[in-house]
């Protein structure tokens, strides 16, 4: 891997020990809603991969359908993107990786494109190791055809067309964990101290980090039971039938301490209750994940930060034994036998 | 009684139950001809089942080298009770039936004009082996030797075939080649040997083999540079991705380090397989998948996705037959339309039609090339009765200077010197073929992102309706260009300037060739285009307008391969006559010589009667 | 300085942020043109995506009432300063450009050929309402009002339509009305009003109504006794089950129990969405799904399954731009061939072409007759501009005579009368269709098994040949069958015996017509097919063969629809000139009526340079 | 639904509460390999219907693709079956399920139809609490395309070609109490005294009620490291490289009792050690059913039983609020509303 700095410098800014700016970390501008979630997260994954000081055209992002699944197009400029189909981002990430296992892999999703449309896929990803960073924008609903709730919208809940929703979430981290991911965490999208340092973790760790953030969505999360906001305004859409009216608001945030909980409100004012990383839990034990996250749920609590890590696990390429180098750097002499050796072969089959 | 007499040219047909151990013997047999230097044509005619149906297993030979079905039966060896009634009625007046005598025929089934023969399999077998499932076993292999002497196949053959199979496995050879001898000896004891049907060596096959297309197409890829292989196991494409895997293990594993220079992943299903495959392109490595019908459904998603952001991507689609599940051990040449135009949307795709294992060794190689050299997926159409029958086929070859095709792609060099902008989808060269870059070439330069959504000639996302039509006008230029590079249609003129041409593909080759031989003889002279490649290029266009009857031989309902002719080539759909057998099992000479003599003898080259099945039929 | 002058007959095109909630303001600008007695025709220009991003609204007032794309913009209301310079940049010269004066221009985007009119809504707001969002909002209803002072609108009718909408919300009628107030002093009082262009009352819309198609094909779903809807949300499909879901709850609900008689299910995918609506057909109740698309590549496989194994099943396809993911947010007629021949193996399906809301309407209630009656899988082909834009259309009209046709299905009493062995795939009328029983239906009689693998007539599994070819022919029949079941096409003659013929179907309509007329004007007598279904019934060849030149209007790239005609009619391609528009944007009737002339002015027909696009194009 | 007597009847046979012999509920004969476990499922699905004494054709049978799958064919050869595509029977059942709510839907599926191609559709099944049995006959391979491993294949367990498997297996059952499912059992083909009351608990229980049953493929689930059985033959086979010969094998059948353990011996001599009902197991809870699966699976032993139901669900159905009759037997009349509402919308249109 080549390791060349950027062309230009800005002696102010600060660097990494690559000797890149932020700003080289950074991507198009956003074209999402002015306080979408997503972009916080974004803004945090330019932040780690600064930290972590990665080489950024070493790093490839990719992802499915969705507004979280249009974000590669906003952070790492310098690194190929790939925005596949709905879905469908765990084979491609699959295949990307098994020809260059050297690469850093960035997979974003939303909970439509995982827990919808692509349950299968992110299972199978999932079972197979695959050495990537998975993350999950989670917003409980479709915000990109404009607010259907998806498979992990809370029981109860309604999205703009103000219908509640009937059926069990899926919970992705205890799914994953129940399917044998060897890293597992959870966050907020506003919560950038947690945020951050947790994709490094992922970001460094061997084989498949899966981080599911809770990342609301400003413009279809808006519970008409909610008191705080705006329902002279959706009245006003109610009426006319248009959902084309989404007031600006400001990025939430929120900062708290490990073992402290705290309550998020959201735009619409319902409120997020999170709990940040409990004594009990042990990180290295699957079980006492999935016990804790179920105890917090009973509390209608979420618990947060990184819920279980696998050191030492074999991601894909280990299990299937490949070459160390890329197979795509593989030159034709170590590819193709010839013809001597086809000459044998065709005496086998006279 | 009449009985047939013939000298190296008779189809003998194996009648077993599925599950018992048949399949090596019956192998051992064709082989046995084959290496009596006879051309020989096998063909597996199995069920959707594991164990206990019935399966039957058609060996032609033919010296004259015809590996077509013939249709007819000379000899039927009845070794299934649930369908021997059946079997016995299937054989030719005056031709021969081989059985287990151990217990006595049903008189009911009994045939005036056919020769029984019958050999105790069973109580050979009881009185020489004592595991059961040995008995089982080697009774096949008993009536293979009782066939040698029946049929004057040379026994070293045999014997040498034994010890080749069982090479490491010494104390195997012993008890077969005892089987061998049970049935041989007690033939010749028994009956006057050989029957009117014989063989008698020859040296008809040259340096030929026998090998089935599907393990040849593995090797392909293995040859095409293939690193990463998606699959998901659907039969009839299954042993295309074992082939690879079989001889990866042998050719590809690093002595050293025993690591593997490739990967085979076994996806989820056909979505992620094809999803894995372009993962794997656009990042640089070769990949490819193989899947039968079903699975081109759940891929065209994702095809369309290849075709529009211009990845390449390798897929070998074994036909089977019909639609849904339809008969999924049975052949057809039924997918052409749902390939070529696969997935939603204004999309084309590049399609090979190999008719021999040696194209499908080359044609797999090929399309790496086309696929990365194109930026577009690549979808090889071979067929159950080319993929999984052994098949006479010229030897594989290789050319060790030909040098992989990888297709336009800047490496870091060439961005670092680039003072303009990178523009991934540039027609720099005005052939519609723009430049890509591998993730991770260039610290600096070359990064773009890959969408399905429009997007301009920088990758940019755009809305614009100027910007998406100048891009598929462009997909358009490289399909004309995809045009000189696919593998030019095989042309053989009759010589006589003929007016009546017959166009077809893939495993209708044989048939469509012996037929065409048979009304030579007769004077009926016509010359053939053999397609190998979607888009065709002119050949195609000038062989249909230079003749007055253009038949077109397919193995589907709709001739499919005619809405493609009719739409690339702007002609119209009356100029060409359909031949078209659906029936699962491959086409025959006869048929097809039939159905040629129908419109030609008649003066009226374009009959309605044909019109209008024609019509029907589309 | 020139100054564009019309009345009733001019385009205005509005410059939003996405997001601004201008949508609502634009649509009382539409509707109140229409309530003036106007045919008036609204087209949204939008992003795929939800905030921020430029996003456009052309309407159309044409008196005569063509509401096809004309093209040009007459005035233009600059709300969005990201598109301001380009959107000035599109005003015809002596056109209008109504903005926000709060700010002053950037000089350098003025244009001295074009009237530039400034109102300070932003000021205005501000000064009137407290809530910043009430400011931000009603911007967009103080433009109305003072286009209203402009255009010479009637206040009434804006009046009338705020309290309409806001009924039972009336502490929302007074401020809306006066910002609709504000603008109009205003205007009145800083300009001459009104303007050149300007509306004056008609009495040219008759009954009418202005619908969206979508809305009218829930609807359509509703009437035609639909009672289970599965489908996975994808633009710009997705308001048909939005309008299936608001209506059901109106007139769905059982008032007693409160239950509901519908079911609608957001399922995980497409995949899952149609096998939904298989499994509910297949059990008797009447489904549907709606898709676009990426949607109709995925359920490609399950629609092998429902026509190989005779299942009714409706799907709505609102179609999109591009391959994969494309232009979501721009319309296309491109998913023809991918529709008609979706799935592997030999599959043809029934497809319904609408040109208006009532046919959204209309042939969606068909569409279940269809598909019960014939037994297999019918494709409704709509797009986003009939789908997702208000469009004018006859009011929506149901013969309460009218009964559903079901289909050939056994009751229970038929079934016990039945004294012959029930067969699920029997040919009883000789039509190709068989009869169904639904599970259930009768304790020992008429259970069978459906299955996407070949079986015999009773449902049976088998993997014979002759009963495979047997049925494929029978679907072949059933094929027939639907030709004279589909609705016929819309014939337009000329009158004068034209030899010069436009075949047209879905929202090619109106533009199309236009064209005609204008030519007709010049005396180009043209006459006009509009296709509304396939397979094709005997008018469309006979059409072809009547007329020496025939021109085939599609908005897509490859002709598709052609590939439909040439192979069901077994006409020439050459037959059929191609006026292909694929940009994303509807087709015009400028666009349509130069493409004609330049064939037509040249004395040869089909000129080479159109023949060479043509093959290109292909 | 009318409960007419079957035609035919055979005084000597035994007749249940409905008047119909057990001969009633059977279907044609298997083409399954003898002693292939799914077909001892068969036998176990006609006795619970039999026992149930439900009328045959009000039960709806539904499959994918694949040996499992095929079953359908071989039992209630008097109800409609579907026979769909590979991996979305859940789908189909669904639908059919909303017809009609008023039929019993039978599900059968393999490991591989469910846990690979599948797992999307069955998750939400799962999800959406479909009022149905669904069968998973769990062989670890695709037995119909010849023996690969499949999603549910133990690491280390060996398909005849010989290769171990790598990846972590998938635990259906786990899987379905993660998600919510509100029936979950698991047993032994062979094991009918077991099979038979959970089938019957099954089909009685609203809501969707999930069978994981262990099926071994007798033909392709051959260890090579196997001492018992054939090597000889195998070697033979291995040699030819076809694997078109079964050895004929008696169907595997076993009987415990509540609380013991047992080892299974398979044909290839692999062994399976059951354990049925723990008296710690307490079923009205998913957590104690995921930790016992876990425990045991730790002492390389499956809990087989009943292991979680939760009786007070609401199906698809209720959670829709659709009609009590079935909607397929709705009248025109109460599905189209006619032309007079017609004129009222028009004129809202206008
Ligand atoms: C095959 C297919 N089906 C449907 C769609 C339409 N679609 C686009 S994004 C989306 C859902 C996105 O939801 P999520 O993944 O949660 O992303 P979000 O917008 O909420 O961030 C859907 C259904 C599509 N693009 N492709
Ligand atoms: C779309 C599709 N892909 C692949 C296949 C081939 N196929 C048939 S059955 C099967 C796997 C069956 O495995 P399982 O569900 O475990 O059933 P089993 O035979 O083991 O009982 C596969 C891959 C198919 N029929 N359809
Ligand atoms: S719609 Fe919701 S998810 Fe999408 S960009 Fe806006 S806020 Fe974010
Ligand atoms: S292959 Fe295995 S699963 Fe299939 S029928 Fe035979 S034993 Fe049963
Ligand atoms: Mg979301
Ligand atoms: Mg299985």
């Amino acid at each position: 891997m080549s390791y060349i700095r950027p062309v230009f410098r800005h002696p102010d800014l600060p660097r990494n020990a690559l000797g890149f700016t932020r700003k080289d970390y950074e991507g198009a501008i956003s074209t999402l809603c002015a306080g979408c979630g997503h972009d916080s997260i974004s803004a945090a994954i330019v932040q780690a991969c600064f930290e972590l000081a990665l080489p950024p055209h070493k790093v490839a992002k990719l992802s499915g359908i969705g507004c979280s699944s249009k974000t590669p197009t906003y952070f790492l400029g310098n690194s190929h993107g790939f925005n596949s189909v709905h879905g469908r981002m765990p084979s491609v990430a699959t295949g990307a990786n098994l020809a260059n296992r050297e690469l850093i892999y960035i997979g974003v999703s939303g909970d439509g494109d995982t827990a919808s449309i692509g349950m299968g896929q992110f299972t199978h990803v999932v079972r197979r190791n695959l050495n990537m960073m998975y993350v999950v924008e989670n917003n409980g609903c479709y915000g990109l055809t404009k607010g259907q709730d998806s498979a992990t919208a809370d029981i109860g809940s309604a999205s703009k067309k103000g219908e509640p929703n009937h059926f069990e979430p899926i919970d992705l981290a205890s799914v994953a964990l129940q399917l044998g991911a060897t890293f597992v965490a959870r966050s907020f999208s506003g919560d950038r101290a947690q945020l951050v340092p947790l994709i490094k973790a992922a970001i460094s760790h061997r084989g498949f980090a899966f981080i599911d953030v809770i990342s609301p969505c400003v413009t279809f999360n808006n519970n008409p039971k909610s008191t705080k906001g705006y329902e002279h305004v959706r009245e006003h859409l109610a009426a006319t039938g248009t959902v084309d009216f989404v007031p600006f608001k400001e990025e939430i945030s929120t900062e708290y301490e490990q073992g402290e909980s705290k309550e998020v409100a959201l735009h619409d004012g319902s409120v997020v209750h999170l709990h940040k990383a409990d004594p009990e839990l042990d990180i290295t034990s699957r079980r006492s994940a999935l016990r804790l996250i179920k105890d917090y749920k009973a509390k209608d609590q979420i618990l947060t930060g990184l819920l279980y890590m696998d050191e030492n696990s074999q991601d894909l390429h280990e299990i299937l034994g490949t070459s160390k180098a890329p197979l795509r750097d593989l030159a034709a002499a170590e590819l193709c036998p010839g013809q001597k050796v086809l000459d044998k072969l065709n005496e086998s089959w006279r | 009684m009449k009985r047939i007499e013939a000298v190296n040219d008779f189809v003998i047909k194996f009648a077993n139950v599925n599950g018992t151990g048949s399949a090596s013997a019956n192998n051992m047999f064709a082989k046995a001809v084959f290496r009596m230097g006879l051309p020989v044509s096998p063909k597996n005619i199995f069920p959707s089942n594991i164990q206990g149906l019935p399966t039957w297993y058609e060996v032609r030979v033919s010296e004259k080298g015809y590996l077509g079905r013939r249709g007819g039966v000379d000899m039927m060896v009845g070794m299934n009770p649930q369908s021997m009634a059946k079997d016995i009625q299937e054989i030719d007046s005056g031709g021969y039936f081989f059985y287990d005598s151990s217990k006595p025929l049903d008189l009911r089934m009994m045939r005036s004009d056919v020769h029984f023969i019958g050999v105790p399999l069973k109580d050979l077998c009881q009185r020489e082996f004592s595991d059961p499932r040995q008995q089982q076993l080697f009774r096949n292999v008993i009536y293979v030797g009782a066939l040698a002497a029946l049929l004057d196949i040379e026994f070293e053959v045999l014997r040498g075939l034994v010890s080749d199979q069982f090479r490491g496995k010494e104390k195997l050879i012993t008890p077969n080649v005892r089987a061998l001898e049970l049935g041989y000896h007690y033939a010749s004891e028994h009956y006057v040997c050989p029957l009117g049907i014989r063989l008698e060596r020859r040296d008809a096959v040259g340096d030929q083999i026998l090998i089935d297309g599907n393990t040849a197409a593995g090797l392909g890829a293995i040859y095409g540079g293939a690193t990463v292989a998606a699959w998901y196991p659907i039969t009839p494409s299954t042993s295309v991705v074992d082939g690879f895997d079989k001889y990866c293990k042998r050719l590809r594993i690093d002595p050293g380090s025993g690591n593997k220079n490739y990967a085979i992943v076994q996806a989820e299903d056909e979505l992620a397989a094809i999803g894995m495959v372009i993962g794997a392109s656009w990042n640089g490595a070769r990949a490819f998948t193989a899947t039968s019908g079903p699975g081109i459904s759940l891929m065209s998603e994702f095809l369309g996705l290849a075709y529009f952001a211009e990845i390449p991507a390798v897929l070998i689609d074994v036909q089977r037959a019909g639609p849904s599940t339809g008969m999924p051990t049975r052949t057809q040449q039924s997918d052409i339309l749902a390939c070529a135009y696969a997935s939603h949307g204004d999309t084309k795709h590049v399609l090979l039609f190999p008719s021999t294992p040696r194209e499908c060794f080359e044609m797999t190689a090929q399309a790496f090339d086309l696929a990365e050299s194109l930026q577009t997926p690549v979808i090889m159409l071979t067929d159950l009765d080319l993929g999984m029958n052994d098949t006479m086929s010229p030897p594989l070859v290789w050319d060790d200077t030909r040098e992989y095709q990888r297709g336009k792609v800047f490496n870091e060099e060439q961005l670092e010197a680039m003072s303009e902008r990178f523009g991934r989808y540039l027609d720099i060269d005005d052939d519609g073929i723009p430049y890509r870059t591998y993730p991770g070439t260039h610290p600096s330069k070359g990064a773009f992102f890959t969408r399905g959504t429009s997007r301009d000639e920088y990758a940019v996302y755009t809305e614009d309706g100027d910007a998406y039509e100048k891009n598929m006008q462009r997909l358009l230029k490289k399909w004309d260009t995809a045009k000189q590079r696919v593998p030019a249609p095989e042309l053989i003129k009759a010589g006589k300037g003929s007016k009546i041409g017959v166009i077809h593909f893939g495993t209708s080759r044989c048939a469509t060739l012996e037929a065409i031989d048979s009304l030579q003889a007769e004077g009926v002279a016509i010359d053939t285009l053999r397609l190998r490649g979607f888009p065709f290029n002119k050949t195609v266009d000038a062989f249909i307008e230079e003749h007055e009857t253009v038949f077109l031989v397919e193995q589907n309902r709709d001739a499919q391969m005619r809405t493609l002719l009719v739409n690339e080539c702007l002609i119209s759909p009356r100029q060409l006559i359909p031949i078209l057998n659906y029936n699962g099992t491959p086409i025959t000479a006869k048929y097809i010589r039939e159905e040629i003599l129908q419109v030609v003898r008649g003066d009226n080259v374009r009959p309605l009667r044909k019109q209008r099945s024609v019509k029907e039929s589309v």
